[in-house]
């Protein structure tokens, strides 16, 4: 009783984009539908390292590069052709019931300033305590910002629904509004003239408040909407996908003047997202019947192209996905790249 | 001793604790109580006698309603107390049953310690002010069971560990314990060897001094002994009612002179 | 006469038992009360049980319903043989070569046929048109020509799935406003619908592929089921209730009756009553590392969810089984003894059925439990997107991938689509239905091996 | 032969020998069962078990052993493939589960199958629903001839054993018949060899946790110190490194929610069942039993989603800053009150239903001697049937809090994901059970500290869980002890 | 009848069914039985008296090995049946007790039917071949136990539902059912009317031309009319072993003898 088809675990976030592809392989070619787990990436990843041979899964989705760590755990373990295929970005957009505040537009300043633990003060680390949005425009002018570069925010509570620390976005989220609001504010400025060194300040800007204003989700972002379905003053971290299929509770709003759409994120405009990306055991091509195939038509254009049905449900595709293919096509392994 | 009884019986036929008229009892189909009409007198022992499954015990659930425990159990007639209908919709079952206290036929002890079989329904029925009162009470109830010299050096063991007869006569100290107007036995000494049975008659006899008593025997000779009335049952039917000597000496039915005299010993 | 105290009657009580039955004293008067509270309390508990279980009935089956009918829109599409068999071979093969995508046109022209006919004008642009359909129309289509090879050429009457925007607009959850800013539909595509809906194209009926059918991707929730994983459920609760139920009444038996009091029994008391606290979630830690990497037993089988859920279920069944075995007063036992019967046969024969409503509801309980779980199946890869097609053979349904009716909830829970959310619903109606199903056996036994003593 | 008819032929001989002992035993008394030491149907029992025990354990024995033997003796053929040899095995597995295949659909003859070539055999196999991923080479085409017999042989000899076992043995037991032998007591030795190995399965099931959680939480305690994860008041994991990972507050979570869970559950629980048991009439009883167990089949995640969308709001209403009580103990929908509230519904009926069974089997006669006291039922309840159901009332609890201690959905979505250690119950918290499940399915590396400590949280809940039972146990002994 | 019973008691005292040598019983730290030696007689009856909570029925229990259910309690000392060691490990308990029957004190009919509680012993041990024979055995059973015609009609009534007397002469037919060897009986007949008394009775003295049967009771009178063999207990003592006639008319021991003259009626 040998296995006839491939196996896919990981990503719950690459999930959607897996299953698809995967319905449409089962129906277009002889092989067998693949088997998509859901899991994590971690989790999966980790069954993806324990090793070669039929009772392993030949694919692993992730919603992150995968790690050093991981890649030795993976070679100790005999899986040392790994093929890494980045399929495309997941745009990561901040959203609002649709008939709540007029949460139109942020920059990232205006999320530091409101979510930031401690905020500098006079040559001190002080608490923050902004407790509504339409403060913090004047906090942040307080500290040299020009407020003409920000934009208005509505009168209403402080409430937002971020990612828990155990998803990937979370990361993204701290790093690439969070931070860059540290930067962007000054804030960074003051920590480092108060006489922090780098990595004391990266981490002051880092550290979200735990006061209640910042509610960790670390369900899905089904749970999100539903907080923000019942908290009219949220504001929720969403993914690009979910969002566009929920507009009619969900408001988006821009990020430093950029709507989050597949095409401004592809382009790079909009700062919010990171990279999806699924693993391939190169020592099983060959031997699993379809993998290869699978593999090649999950990057291909039809699917993973612009217009595709991948695109359509929300993946920002790739624009380098000629080179993808041609990886795919030839299995080039992380080590040969 | 036996003479001083008989010579009591005469002056206190006069008032009937317990009226019953017409009472019949069902378990589903099985008559098992037909058309009984007695009246039981205050301050009097009376013996319920019979041959096994005639429905004594039957009858002397009604006394008191603990038949309404048996759902198959249904119950017509009347049945007064103190001229007081006890199946009225207003009679409380409790307070009847705090009045009209029972010894079952199986000894059935709480799987609880002896002292707190005994001291149960004094609490429920709050007879003790204080814990010295309590010990009061359940010494003399365990006293009055014939029981107190074998279980006092041992009350807070469990009653379920104890013999046969021992749990018997814990029960009846447990039913004497909450000093019942009346007080209904079921076969009290069906497990008890001559001298325990010997107290517990007297024990009766000194209940009969305030109360009444009902009590359900085997034994010809006990009914003869603690009795004032003996009621005899066939099948359902109550045979014959009256004074106890008279029903053993010259029944007037065939039936209860043939189960009286076919005794042995 | 030793025992009789010598002090003659004890000092007479006119206490709370003396005087008419009628009249209540205080004392039974608070104590009647007493009762009453404790009455009212009972049913109280009671009712606050059912009030919620109402209110969760409640909203399970007012947002699980509309998961039962579906839209379907009927188009005649022409199955143009310059498309799926330019050379006229007629061959299955060739036609098999032509994938999903090559069918797409053909809706696409249909459509815009079909509204050319009726005379409906639109500004939707032709190819933004099929989106009034499920995605999955390309394969229904495809699969409906790889069946009946002949009919390429010739105009066939379908009755297609709405995309799951439109069946919401039919459900009226989803509005025209909600769609301005919507890039899967516009509010022009609902006039068409209208219009369509007006000539009797559009229809909602009852979906019985919701109950039968198998999961479908995130683009098309419309054509999911729960079929499959139904049937998962099925397999995992057959394996459980064929290894739980004997071995937890087994063990029990051996705790309650037969085992000596020693250290080894103690082990295994404790080691019974700590693994009624290891969250499910370890079970699945477990399940992966002894079945699948350990015994090599295929993942994603309802085999390996069925001895994970075994497992996890045995201390319920367990603990209950002993508690009622105990409650069996000894006397019976003794009765069978002393007429000779040997320990086991006392057990089987009469402790065993006496304690077999407390071993039923304990098997209520566990398999409830079972059916319900997730998170142990997360880690044996029943969760995610398994079940798309239905298991051969009988015994390969224990073997083949498979996922069960909570995971695929929520997974569906999980999903962007609201059109998920409604299916997720649905789908406790079918897995509260399934268990109903299952425990009515168990209820109905039960009720039969009720007695009292 | 497959192993199904060779189950099937055993159990057959079994029956037979069933049929025949139990003949044979009452033939040696000329028919009459009195002289038999035991029932004729334990000859009959004896004789069968026999016959299918030990040759199903053999048969078990061979199918687990028989592929790794296979394996070794058709692994040096293809060590000189340039690649992994499992998967050169697998892949010979699959090519030879082809030409079986093809020759069971008649394809293939098994002359042909001897002489195929490694040519073209991939289309050809294809053809009978074998997909194979590659063409195939000689050398794997050889092993998995090699497989073919050597399975072939292996099958073959697998049944003659085990049916010749089954055979020998249910003779051997036919021939021991004898209107003296202790049939009834070696089937009850048989029957409690079976309870015993059931009740070893939970040690196994403990053996297999600790062993599967043992390794990554002994990597974890080399990566991040044992004492700052057992006394560490913060838990604040993060990407980048640093992160705090003690395990208090997720402790103290647990116990908090659950012990609200449990108020919940226990006193509602437990009043519903005497209700039943005592008061109710039986139709009610009958029809609300079940329906309150409706309640334990409803998928934790609905309970999530009620605490999520109804309770939690409803308790902001209430609680919450412009609540009705015009209090602000409560910051946000999600608290422990929430996720205890609704947990302790869904235990209502592991408490109710098996409290119902253990009062209702409390026998008549303790009842009747309570009321025939004069006690109310409410007293015959508090103070005869609730003390004798005990014992199995505290079970029925235990296992509810048992249940507590392990549910997620409803933590997850009832109570917030903040690990916190505070009184207030209307505070956010979460618990271990909640933080092991979102650690080991997150994102963080899977070799660092951040998801190896789901692994060290299992352990430690489980070592916890096992002292407080060991515990439990001592007090039950202990007391039970003094009583008696 | 009595007299001729005395006439048969001579020639039987030869062999002996059951040989106890220095039995002790504990309960915890309660030495319930203290060495106690006694011989049981094939095909006679022995009384087993002594006052209440003297340890009868703990000795009784000691004769079957139905102590081992009780887990407090401990036994030493031996007692051999037919020469063979009861208490010796390679004797299986279940053969013991199919061997010797017990009745016991208290009624523990099976929740079943009346018909199912007495054919539950001849079905386990494989006495009836079908079901006629099942229905002749049980008829015998019952009509042995002299409820036969109460029951007959209703034998697929619940056992449980019948009066107290009844049940136990239910117990006792279940018990003969199954052809004992030996015959326990604890206080068989304290329940029972005078009528259903002397069947019994005579039901033990039919079984003493074959088995041998040990009585407890409470009753002087019926122990003198049934036994051959008495025993008297007090207190965990065996006081005194010996003939019927010779105990009850000689006593050796003050004890037996102020036991005895205590009796009453
Ligand atoms: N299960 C038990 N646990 C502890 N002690 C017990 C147990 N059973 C009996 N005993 C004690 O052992 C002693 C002897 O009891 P046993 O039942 O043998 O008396 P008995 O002679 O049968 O009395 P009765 O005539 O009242 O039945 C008594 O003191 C009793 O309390
Ligand atoms: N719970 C019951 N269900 C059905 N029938 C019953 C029940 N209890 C008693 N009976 C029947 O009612 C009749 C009278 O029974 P009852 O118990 O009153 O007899 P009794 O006179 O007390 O006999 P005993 O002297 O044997 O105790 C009997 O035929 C008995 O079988
Ligand atoms: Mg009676
Ligand atoms: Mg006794
Ligand atoms: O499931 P994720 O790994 O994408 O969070």
């Amino acid at each position: 009783q040998s296995r006839d088809n491939v196996q896919i675990a990981g990503s719950s976030t690459v999930l959607p984009y897996a299953s698809i592809v995967a319905e449409a392989f089962g129906e277009n070619f002889d092989f067998p539908t693949p088997v998509v787990e859901s899991g994590g990436s971690s989790a999966g990843l980790a069954r993806f390292c324990e090793g070669v041979g039929e009772n392993q899964i030949d694919i692993a989705n992730a919603s992150r590069p995968i790690r050093e760590g991981e890649i030795e755990t993976c070679a100790a373990n005999g899986v040392d052709e790994i093929v890494e295929v980045r399929i495309g970005y997941d745009g990561i957009v901040f959203a609002s019931q649709i008939d709540g505040p007029a949460f139109d537009a942020f920059v990232p300043a205006q999320w530091y300033a409101a979510l930031a633990a401690e905020v500098p003060m006079d040559g001190e680390m002080v608490a923050n305590d902004a407790a509504n949005w339409n403060a913090i425009n004047e906090e942040l002018a307080a500290w040299g910002m020009t407020e003409a570069d920000l934009p208005a925010l509505p009168d209403a509570e402080i409430l937002a629904f971020i990612p828990g620390t155990r998803h990937g976005t979370r990361e993204v989220f701290e790093e690439n509004v969070i931070l860059q609001g540290c930067e962007d504010s000054g804030a960074m400025q003051a920590m480092m003239d108060m006489g922090m060194d780098e990595d004391a300040t990266e981490e002051a800007c880092m550290s979200i408040r735990t006061d209640g204003t910042s509610v960790d989700i670390d369900g899905d972002y089904t749970e999100t909407l539903a907080r923000i379905g019942s908290n009219p003053d949220g504001i929720g971290v969403f993914g690009l996908a979910f969002y566009e299929n929920n507009t009619d509770t969900l408001k988006v709003a821009t990020m430093s003047g950029v709507e989050p759409s597949t095409e401004t994120i592809a382009s790079g405009d909009y700062p919010v997202s990171r990279p999806l990306f699924f693993y391939v055991k190169a020592a099983h091509v060959g031997v699993i019947p379809g993998l290869q195939e699978f593999a090649s038509f999950f990057v291909s254009d039809e699917l993973a192209g612009t217009g595709g049905p991948l695109a359509n449900y929300g993946l920002v595709p790739d624009p380098e996905l000629a080179a993808t293919q041609e990886k795919v096509a030839n299995m080039t392994t992380m080590d040969q790249e | 001793m036996n003479d001083m009884r008989l010579g009591d019986r005469a002056k206190q036929m006069d008032d009937t604790k317990i009226r019953a008229r017409g009472v019949n009892v069902f378990y589903g189909d099985n008559h098992a109580i037909k058309d009984v009409d007695v009246d039981i007198a205050d301050r009097m022992v009376t013996a319920f006698i019979g041959p096994s499954g005639c429905g004594k015990s039957t009858f002397l659930r009604c006394l008191n309603r603990m038949n309404d425990t048996i759902s198959a159990c249904k119950i017509t007639g009347e049945i007064k107390i103190d001229d007081q209908n006890i199946y009225d919709s207003r009679v409380d079952p409790v307070q009847l049953r705090a009045k009209v206290g029972m010894v079952f036929q199986k000894p059935n002890p709480f799987p609880k310690s002896i002292y707190d079989n005994v001291a149960y329904g004094p609490r429920i029925h709050g007879l003790a002010k204080n814990r010295k009162e309590m010990d009061e009470i359940v010494e003399r109830a365990l006293r009055r069971g014939a029981i107190w010299n074998e279980v006092k050096d041992r009350l807070h063991a469990p009653a379920t560990g104890l013999s046969g007869g021992q749990q018997q006569r814990i029960c009846i100290a447990r039913a004497v314990a909450t000093e019942p107007e009346v007080l209904l036995m079921d076969e009290p000494c069906s497990a008890l060897d001559p001298i325990a049975t010997a107290q517990v008659e007297e024990l009766i006899d000194e209940l009969r001094q305030n109360f009444s008593v009902v009590i359900v025997t085997h034994s010809m000779q006990q009914a003869a002994r603690v009795s004032q009335r003996t009621a005899f049952f066939h099948l359902g039917d109550l045979v014959e009612y009256g004074e106890t000597g008279t029903i053993f000496t010259n029944p007037e039915d065939s039936r209860t002179e043939s189960y009286i005299s076919g005794r042995i010993g | 006469m030793t025992d009789i105290p010598e002090g003659g009657a004890h000092p007479q009580q006119d206490g709370p038992r003396r005087g008419s039955l009628f009249a209540e004293n205080p004392r039974i008067k608070a104590r009647n009360r007493a009762e009453k509270r404790f009455r009212a309390y009972g049913i109280a508990a009671i009712s606050i049980a059912m009030a919620f279980l109402c209110v969760l009935l409640f909203s399970i089956v007012k947002n699980g319903l509309p998961a039962f009918t579906q839209t379907y829109i009927q188009v005649d599409v022409t199955l143009d043989q310059e498309v799926l068999d330019p050379d006229a071979t007629g061959d299955p093969a060739v036609i098999a070569q032509k994938t999903t995508f090559s069918y797409a046109p053909l809706i696409q022209a249909a459509l815009v046929d079909r509204l050319a006919q009726s005379g409906i004008e639109t500004e939707v642009t032709p190819d933004r048109l099929a989106r009034i359909l499920s995605s999955g129309a390309a394969a229904q289509l495809r699969n409906h020509v790889l069946a009946n090879p002949e009919v390429v050429g010739e105009t066939v009457e379908f009755d297609l799935l709405a995309s799951s925007r439109v069946d919401g607009y039919m459900k009226g959850r989803v509005t025209r406003e909600a769609l301005a800013r919507d890039p899967n539909l516009d509010a022009a595509h609902l006039e068409i619908i209208d219009a369509l809906k007006a000539e009797g194209s559009v229809e909602r009926r009852f979906n019985l592929d919701f109950i039968t059918g198998t999961d479908a991707s995130d683009s098309r929730p419309e054509e999911a089921g729960l079929g499959a994983s139904v049937l998962g459920s099925f397999y995992m609760m057959l394996v459980v209730l064929l290894l739980a139920l004997p071995i937890g009444v087994a063990a029990s038996i051996y705790l309650e009756e037969f085992a000596p009091e020693n250290r080894f029994t103690d082990l295994i008391e404790v080691n019974i009553s700590n693994l009624a606290a290891v969250p499910s979630i370890v079970f699945g830690i477990l399940g992966l590392a002894a079945f699948i990497q350990f015994a090599h037993l295929p993942a994603s089988a309802p085999l390996v969810g069925g001895l994970v859920l075994t497992l996890m279920t045995l201390p319920t069944i367990i603990i209950s089984t002993r508690a009622s075995l105990r409650a069996v007063p000894p006397s019976i036992r003794d009765a069978a003894l002393g007429v000779g019967a040997s320990k086991m046969q006392a057990t089987m024969h009469h402790v065993l059925p006496l304690a077999m409503p407390g071993i039923l509801t304990g098997t209520i309980l566990g398999l409830a439990q079972a059916l319900g779980e997730t998170a142990p199946l997360l880690l044996i890869g029943m969760v995610g997107f398994i079940a798309s097609e239905y298991p051969d053979s009988f015994t390969s349904g224990f073997t083949d991938p498979n996922s069960a009716m909570p995971a695929q909830i929520y997974e569906w829970a999980k999903r962007a689509d609201p059109a998920y959310y409604e299916r997720a619903w649905g789908g406790i109606i079918v897995l509260l239905a399934f268990l109903l199903l299952m425990n009515i056996v168990a209820v109905l036994l039960r009720r039969r091996f009720e007695r009292r003593w | 032969m497959s192993t199904f008819w060779i189950v099937l032929v055993v159990l057959a001989v079994a029956a037979l020998c069933f049929v025949l002992a139990r003949r044979r035993a009452l033939s040696a008394v000329d028919g009459d069962q009195r002289h038999l030491h035991s029932r004729p149907n334990y000859y009959g029992f004896s004789a069968a078990l026999w016959a299918a025990g030990p040759a199903l354990i053999v048969l078990a024995l061979w199918l687990a052993l028989q592929p790794l033997v296979v394996d070794r003796s058709v692994r040096p053929l293809v060590l000189e493939e340039d690649r992994n040899a499992a998967l050169v095995m697998s892949d010979v597995t699959r090519l030879a589960g082809g030409i079986d295949r093809a020759i069971a659909m008649g394809g293939l003859t098994a002359q042909e199958a001897r002489g195929l070539t490694a040519d073209g055999l991939r289309d050809r196999l294809s053809d009978f629903g074998t997909a194979l991923a590659s063409e195939v080479s000689p050398g794997v085409l050889e092993a998995a001839q090699r497989y073919r017999t050597i399975e072939g042989r292996g099958a073959l000899l697998r049944s003659i054993l085990t049916i010749g076992l089954a055979v020998g043995l249910g003779a051997f037991a036919l021939w021991r018949v004898a209107p003296g032998f202790r049939a009834r007591t070696s089937v009850e030795r048989a029957i409690l060899g079976a309870l015993i190995a059931a009740a070893c399965v939970a040690i196994g099931t403990t053996i297999g946790i600790v062993l599967s959680l043992i390794f990554n939480t002994i990597k974890f305690f080399g990566l991040y110190p044992a004492a700052d994860f057992l006394f560490g008041t913060t838990w604040a994991p993060s990407f980048g490194g640093g992160s705090s990972l003690g395990i208090l507050p997720l402790l103290w979570g647990t116990l908090y929610i659950s012990l609200i869970a449990l108020l919940v559950a226990v006193p509602i629980g437990l009043l519903a069942a005497i209700y039943l048991s005592e008061y109710a009439h039986r139709t009610v009883r009958a029809w609300a039993k079940p329906m309150l167990e409706v309640l334990a089949g409803i998928p934790t995640i609905v309970y999530g989603l009620f605490a999520l969308l109804t309770v939690g709001p409803l308790l902001m209403d209430v609680f919450g800053p412009g609540g009705a009580l015009g209090v602000r103990w409560m910051g946000g929908g999600t608290s422990v009150m929430t996720a205890g509230l609704v947990m302790g519904i869904m235990l209502i009926p592991f408490v109710s239903s098996l409290s119902d069974d253990i009062i209702n089997a409390v026998p008549q006669s303790m009842r009747d001697g309570s009321l025939g006291l004069g006690a109310t039922q409410s007293e015959t309840v508090k103070q005869v049937i609730l003390p004798a159901a005990l014992p199995g009332i505290v079970g029925a609890v235990l296992l509810a809090a048992s249940r507590a201690i392990g549910e997620t959905m409803i933590v997850v979505l009832g109570a917030g994901a903040a690990a916190r250690l505070d009184l207030n119950p209307f505070e956010a918290m979460t618990t271990v059970t909640a933080k092991i499940v979102s650690q080991l399915t997150g994102d963080a590396d899977f070799s660092s500290p951040e998801a190896l400590v789901a692994f060290a949280l299992g352990m430690t809940l489980f070592v916890i869980t096992l002292i407080l039972n060991v515990f439990a146990l001592w007090i039950v002994r202990r007391y039970r002890e003094q009583y008696e």
